[in-house]
């Protein structure tokens, strides 16, 4: 049994970290703020391992408890409560460990910025909310702690408020956010009206109640009621793990510091839709419609945003993009059911991808927070490891066999591979997204090194300056640091402090070795039974386990398949384009012009959601309000009706001359109407 | 033989000399002052008759009353007279609209 | 016709062409002195009534204070007829017709003919008390009316103060006597003893 | 305390305490403010006993007063309170204390008018909350309006006569129909009691007529589209404290109002128009919240912010008629309106803190036009933590109790029909929308002008003010519970009445 204590100390050591360094700050001081939340975190972090260990080899049973009652109203009621499986437990172990590296490297990220206290503050409470939304056992919590990091990603991506660009960029991350959490809203609205419940475990006990059941949205269509709650569900994740259409506050939300970029953006918070619609297994397994919706809308992701990879500059858009690929990718395990793979693969990336960000951080403060790629290179000397770590971090990246992202991106291109045997064209367009994804995610990942670390050194240290300037097409970020011209640096590159570097080794570790030690009990072992359930008609996973023999074989297996080749194809390419002859690739954007503006402009998306929803709801509203508050109802009726009152008052006061001859003769008139009335009336 | 219909009629002839004589002096307060002391009249002149034609002393009770508050009014009206004659040297009453909005 | 009949219709007649008098003439002192002769006449229509106490309170109150009143304010004041005149010739007809209608309304309420039947009683309330009529009203007034008759003196009170606090006004530059700060005055005020030095018979020395 | 009249107490010790405060006469503004801020205080002890005192598991009324007032047409001093009116209360007595600690500084001139008019203003809406006879009710309710429209008038905005005047109209217009409906009721009844206008058998008929008469008069009050123009007039121009109070509390006696007599006294007709209504709550939700999107002023856009929560209101009253009656869904319903009482509760916290928010920005700045502002972060960091707080709370952030009221509602209504959940969820993106891109241009950014780079963060005494809605909003947020349990009786008794008919 695992102790309620232990639970809550996990949940809550953050949040008091976070309350010390956010509240105190002044009084405890910089380094007080580093060590409070730290000191929380790693707490986090000690107790999840424990718990881990404790689920996985001491075979305690799973812990399901309610903390204490939200409400309860009639038949309804909510609770906080915790729901720590094996699911929970690795989601929390990758969560805490990436944090507590995060929070590390933070020590060396932001050590001269004046929000320093303020920052720990907000990633410690970011672990906290992040705690919360995987250790949930019912939706009303997982809604919390959904938007809870939503909050915090929010404060943390417009952490540098006085940058216009960061301001623009959180506001428009929480309410692409905001549009995903209306889905999961009404989703969780159809689960406590068809299901009458929100504990995890009594609704998904109750799934089967789904079926049959048809919501007439529009008269005579009727939906399926599983469908709906499932896409609805599925909504919210897409804008939490940013899938296509929802996907366009990812890239600018790189705004936010380096360090938040690699927790939030990449390691945790985008992977807790993935998270969420694997621990929903139960009923997503419903809907094999709203199965296809996620897998066309995760196929849709991995191939066309990892193409926008390509020809970014920015060195932290371009692993934006490649997450926002790789979320694809695990989106697409998603629909084609294999949960467990997604999550392998969430894992798996959530150390490699906090790897690269971590690394391009590194590379961005040896660089004086420069980020544009085209003013790097060469760097390989400077920062030897950082350059290595950043290497494993891409071989794992690009899956190469052996390596940990190998074992969870093989795995899900085989799953697709064994759906689209049996699936329609929505399978079909899914496994050629991958394979393509797969081509497309080794170029841009070794264009990324090329230009950062290989080649000619394209950056002016300020002491030999020559006055040479280069072309400054690019918007430059007028952050603290941003008083250098640009390219132009006051002293070489060097590597960056233990601080930073130590969190890399230990990143890089596991992005080596994690997957050949995890694919057997995760994939195809039990440890996701019970929380993850699977219709056996679709179940890509076991069909696959018949023919695994064991993480090397599946490995040497490896450099057999077509995806293997194709991530070569696209090394190959990278290297010849970017390392042997870097004058063609401009050559080729000149030849592919159109292509290039539509990757440039990112397929407009961002004018689009301007234009219609920004613009548009601007103009709604001032059409409502100028037209319909102020016209129709003051100037109309309220105003309008004073107006009328007014002039009929003048008409009665005309009626009031104040001549006294008048009033007579009115008195006199009365009189006479009333002695005609006796009159007549007798 | 004089009856109570003469006392009447000769009352409700009263009352319309007055009424007319509002109408045709409607500028000079001081005759329509004296107007409405005729009406005063008319009125109290039936009073007295029916007072005498139906035993009853409430009718002249009345008009002893009605003869105070007529003097009072009267005496209060033509101070307010001389006072506004003082401030504005007429008595025309359309002249008198300054309280008018 | 019997002689009270036609002392009536002799009353009467002045009393409608007094009124009439009053609302046509052109000057406001002939139309007061003409109100004059219409509470005269009406004063004693009343005494054919029997209404002698009201008569003769119509005649001192009216005639002797009220009219006088209105003589004197319109002697007093320096007003100009013409301007109020105005409108006169115009507004004639319709005061006639206006006129006309309502009397011939309020006679048919009346009911003429069927009043003229109704006699005059034999004796009225006063002799059926025995007592005059003086006294009858007097009896009235003292038991029930007390209360009334005490709130009509008390708003002639108030007229009495109201009139003279309206028309009372301080010219600057009139001199006048004021009693109060004559009888408040102390000796100190008017006298002051002034120490002088006797002239001494040295000093003429 | 069992014997104590509590109730009366609430209602009158302010009162008193207020017409002592007149008598410090204007010279001396700090003994006013001490007065008056003991006084709120010592109301908002004393209604503490009424949260600990009362017993939640019964829906009757307690702490009931019962005396003649006006026996010649049966009208009694009749003062009770169910678990709904000791919500509000505490929520009253709890605002006017921070209320008259927020402008301590704020206003200048004639302050003993000033607190005492806030004073009056307690004890009257401690009356509304508590009368259980109907013409006392309305008494205080249209009484209400005597302070408050002094209050605008007096210490208001320069277009403060023109808002005032039509705060005024509105609503007396709207409560006169009440007031005809009151007395057909008495008429028909021979008695104000509200428990008696409740088990008052009436025709189709008669219930539409009443109905709109009651909905008349909530409905100005509430403010429901299309009769809402006043409240961002009278936001505008009133001085903090009469914001405040004005959209913590009185927008509230709107919803007790539907809640205490549209619902109970007339549920079939409630039932026939409820599209109505949740048809113009939608309304508010929706168009009122682009609206706000759009508004240059703070105040004005808080306001307009108002209107679209109090649809939560309104909304959640009445998609519980077609829960009970047509799905004989009694839990929905009862989510529903528990969900309108906690969005009215939070609302109150929340729209509070927003308009003593602006309030400090006010006095600091005389402006409450956005465009004057930007970077306000830089200098007021621990101002900007809890504006933005506020905000998200405002924005319906679960953990903060802008989220419990409106995820009631959304879940009941999605029971009753799901696409009133889809429309009342939009205001998760909208409403976030004009929250956030005004902290964005208030907070956010490079420090605007000068005035912003002298503005002095927020002192010890506003630390509190806004510090105590912070924990409201807070505690509101993670644990409602204590709220639902205080109420669960009463509303399951309503839902209950719901379910009769009385035709």
């Amino acid at each position: 049994m695992l102790s309620k204590n232990i639970l809550l100390a996990i949940a809550l050591a953050p949040l008091v970290g976070a309350a010390i360094a956010g509240l105190f700050g002044r009084q405890v001081g910089r380094a007080g703020a580093h060590w409070a939340t730290i000191l929380g975190v790693a707490v986090s972090c000690v107790l999840s391992v424990y718990v881990l260990k404790q689920l996985a080899f001491d075979g305690v049973p799973a812990f399901n408890q309610n903390i204490y009652t939200f409400f309860e109203i009639g038949g309804y009621s909510a609770h906080v409560g915790f729901l720590v499986d094996r699911l929970t437990a690795t989601m929390m172990v990758v969560v805490t460990f990436v944090s507590l590296l995060v929070h590390i490297y933070t020590i060396g990220y932001m050590a001269d910025d004046p929000g320093y206290q303020r920052f720990f503050s907000y990633i410690s409470l970011f672990t906290f909310s992040m705690l919360m939304l995987v250790m949930s056992n019912n939706f009303l919590q997982l809604f919390f702690g959904w938007e809870a990091v939503g909050l915090v990603s929010y404060l943390l991506i417009g952490f540098w408020y006085k940058r216009p660009t960061a301001i623009f960029a959180n506001l428009k991350a929480f309410l692409v956010n905001r549009v995903g959490d209306f889905g999961f809203l009404l989703g969780i609205a159809g689960v406590l009206y068809w299901l009458g419940t929100l504990d995890y475990a009594t609704a998904f006990a109750n799934a089967d109640q789904l079926q049959g059941k048809t919501i007439e949205l529009f008269p005579g269509v009727p939906w399926d009621a599983a469908t709906f709650v499932c896409i609805c569900l599925f909504i919210g994740a897409m804008g939490k793990s940013a899938q296509v259409p929802l996907h366009v506050w990812l890239p600018d939300s790189m705004e936010g510091p380096t360090p938040i970029s690699a927790l939030i953006h990449a390691a945790t918070m985008v992977t807790a839709g993935i998270f969420m619609v694997s621990r929903m297994s139960p009923l997503f397994e419903l809907s094999a419609t709203a199965l296809a919706f996620v897998l066309f809308i995760g196929a849709t992701t991995a191939l066309f945003m990892g193409f926008l990879g390509i020809i970014q500059n920015d060195i932290k858009r371009v692993v934006a993009y490649s997450t926002l690929s790789q979320l694809g990718y695990m989106t697409v395990a998603l629909g084609v059911s294999a949960y467990s793979v997604a999550v392998f693969h969430l894992m798996t990336h959530a150390f490699f991808k906090a790897l690269l960000f971590l690394g391009a951080g590194s590379v961005i403060i040896a660089m004086h927070h420069e980020q544009d790629m085209r003013r790097m290179g060469g760097l390989r000397k400077y920062m030897p490891i950082t350059f290595a770590t950043a290497w494993i971090g891409t071989l794992a990246l690009v899956g190469t066999p052996f390596f940990s992202g190998f074992y969870s991106k093989d795995a899900i291109i085989e799953a697709v591979k064994e759906a689209a045997h049996h699936g329609g064209w929505v399978q079909q367009y899914a496994m050629w997204a991958v394979l393509l994804g797969v081509f497309v995610t080794a170029f841009y990942s070794f264009r990324l090194l090329y230009l950062a670390f290989h080649g000619k050194e394209r950056f002016v240290v300020e002491s030999h300056h020559d006055g040479d300037h280069h072309g400054d097409a690019h918007d430059d970020h007028d952050d603290a640091h941003g008083h250098h011209e640009p390219g132009h640096l006051a002293h070489p590159p060097h590597e960056t402090p233990w601080v930073v570097t130590l969190p890399l080794v230990l990143l890089a570790i596991p992005s080596v070795v994690l997957g050949w030690f995890a694919i057997q009990p995760m994939l195809f072992g039990d440890w996701f039974a019970g929380a993850i359930v699977v219709d056996p008609a679709r179940d890509v996973i076991a069909r696959l386990g018949a023919e695994f023999h064991g993480p090397t074989a599946f490995a040497l297996h490896g450099f057999q398949t077509p995806a293997f080749w194709l991530a070569f194809a696209g090394f190959a390419a990278a290297t010849v384009l970017y390392l042997l002859r870097p004058d063609l690739p401009s050559r080729f954007a000149a030849a592919l012009r159109p292509l290039v503006t539509m990757l440039e402009k990112k397929y407009w998306f961002d004018e689009a959601y301007q234009a219609v929803f920004a613009r548009g709801s601007l103009l709604l509203g001032r059409g409502l309000w100028k037209g319909g508050d102020v016209a129709v109802i003051d100037d109309g009726l309220v105003n309008g009706s004073a107006a009328v009152v007014a002039r009929l008052a003048g008409v009665l006061r005309w009626l009031q001359s104040g001549y006294l001859y008048h009033y007579a003769f009115a008195m006199i008139l009365g009189l006479i109407a009333l002695l005609g009335a006796f009159l007549w009336s007798r | 033989m004089i009856t109570l219909a003469h006392f009447l009629g000769l009352g409700a002839v009263l009352f319309c000399i007055s009424v007319a004589g509002i109408f045709i002096n409607r500028k000079n307060v001081i005759v329509l002052l004296m107007a409405i002391e005729l009406m005063l009249l008319a009125v109290n002149m039936n009073f007295v008759a029916f007072s005498h034609f139906l035993g009853d002393v409430h009718g002249q009770v009345f008009v002893f009353f009605i003869l105070t508050v007529a003097a009072a009014e009267s005496a209060i009206g033509l101070a307010i007279l001389v006072v506004l004659f003082r401030n504005r040297s007429t008595i025309n009453v359309a002249e008198l609209d300054s309280l008018k909005g | 016709m019997t002689t009270e009949l036609a002392l009536f219709y002799a009353f009467a007649a002045v009393t409608v062409g007094a009124a009439l008098g009053v609302i046509t003439v052109k000057n406001t002192v002939h139309a007061a002195l003409l109100l004059v002769l219409t509470f005269f006449s009406c004063a004693c229509l009343w005494l054919l009534l029997r209404a002698e106490f009201l008569a003769i309170v119509l005649v001192l109150v009216y005639v002797g204070a009220v009219m006088v009143l209105f003589l004197f304010v319109v002697m007093m004041l320096d007003i100009k007829t013409d301007s109020l005149r105005e409108g006169f010739a115009r507004y004639l007809p319709v005061a006639a017709v206006v006129a006309g209608i309502m009397l011939a309304q309020m006679l048919a309420l009346i009911g003429w003919n069927a009043m003229l039947q109704v006699p005059a009683p034999e004796s009225d309330g006063a002799t059926l008390a025995g007592v005059g009529n003086t006294e009858w009203l007097g009896r009235a007034l003292f038991t029930d009316y007390i209360l009334p008759f005490e709130v009509a003196a008390v708003i002639l009170t108030v007229a009495i103060v109201a009139a003279i606090a309206l028309t009372l006004r301080r010219r600057p530059g009139v001199r006048h006597q004021d009693p109060s700060r004559q009888v408040l005055v102390r000796k100190e005020d008017r006298l002051r003893v002034v120490k002088v030095a006797t002239e001494g018979k040295e000093a003429g020395k | 305390m069992e014997t104590w009249p509590l109730l009366s107490l609430l209602v009158w010790l302010p009162i008193v305490g207020g017409i002592a405060v007149l008598a410090t006469g204007e010279s001396r503004p700090q003994q006013a403010r001490v007065i008056g801020l003991a006084v709120a205080i010592a109301t908002f002890l004393l209604s503490l006993p009424l949260y600990t005192g009362f017993d939640a598991s019964s829906a009757a009324m307690q702490f009931v007063e019962r005396h003649a007032w006006i026996p010649a047409i049966g009208s009694w001093y009749h003062l009770g309170a169910d678990g709904i009116s000791v919500a509000l209360i505490v929520l009253t007595t709890f605002c006017t204390v921070l209320v008259l600690l927020g402008a301590w500084q704020a206003i200048e001139d004639r302050v003993h008018q000033y607190v005492a008019s806030f004073l009056v203003l307690e004890g009257l809406m401690v009356g509304v909350f508590c009368a259980m006879d109907a013409l006392l009710f309305y008494v205080f309710f249209e009484a209400m309006l005597i302070p408050m429209f002094i209050i605008i008038g007096i210490w208001g905005g320069p277009r403060r006569v023109y808002a005032t005047i039509k705060f005024f109209i509105y609503t007396f217009f709207g409560s006169i129909f009440m007031l005809v409906g009151l007395i057909y009721l008495y008429l028909k009844g021979g008695s104000w009691a509200l428990s008696d206008l409740a088990a008052l058998p009436l025709t189709a008929t008669e219930q539409m007529w009443l109905f709109f008469a009651f909905l008349l008069a909530f409905a100005v009050k509430v403010p429901m589209w299309p009769v809402h123009t006043w409240l961002p007039d009278a936001h505008v121009e009133a001085p903090t404290g009469g914001s405040v109070i004005l959209a913590a509390i009185m927008l509230k006696i709107g919803g007790y109002g539907f809640l205490r007599f549209n619902l109970p006294v007339t549920p079939d007709a409630s039932h026939e128009f409820a599209w109505l209504v949740i048809a113009l709550s939608l309304v508010a939700v929706i168009y009122v919240g682009f609206v706000a999107l759009v508004q240059e002023d703070m105040k004005k856009l808080i306001a307009y912010s108002s209107i679209s929560h109090m649809g939560f209101v309104t909304l959640g009253a009445f998609i519980s008629l077609s829960l009970v009656r047509e799905q004989g869904n009694m839990d929905a319903a009862q989510l529903g309106l528990q969900g309108a009482m906690v969005q009215m509760i939070s609302h109150g916290f929340v729209s509070g803190a927003m308009f003593s928010c602006v309030g400090v920005l006010y006095e600091r700045m005389h402006s409450r036009m956005i465009a004057d502002y930007g970077g306000v972060a830089n200098t007021m960091p621990w101002f900007a933590a809890l504006f933005v707080l506020f905000a998200m709370a405002n924005s319906g952030l679960p953990g903060t109790s802008g989220f419990v009221g409106e995820f009631m509602v959304i879940l009941a209504s999605f029971q009753a029909n799901p696409w009133l959940a889809i429309g009342a969820g939009v205001t998760l993106v909208v409403g976030a929308a004009y929250t956030l891109w005004l902290v964005k241009r208030v907070l956010f950014g490079a420090v605007a002008n000068d005035h912003v780079a002298q503005l002095k963060d927020i002192d010890a005494r506003e630390a509190v003010v806004l510090g105590a809605f912070a924990l409201a909003v807070l505690a509101l947020g993670i644990w409602p519970a204590p709220l639902v349990e205080l109420m669960d009786a009463s509303i399951a008794q309503l839902a209950q009445q719901l379910l009769a008919s009385k035709a």
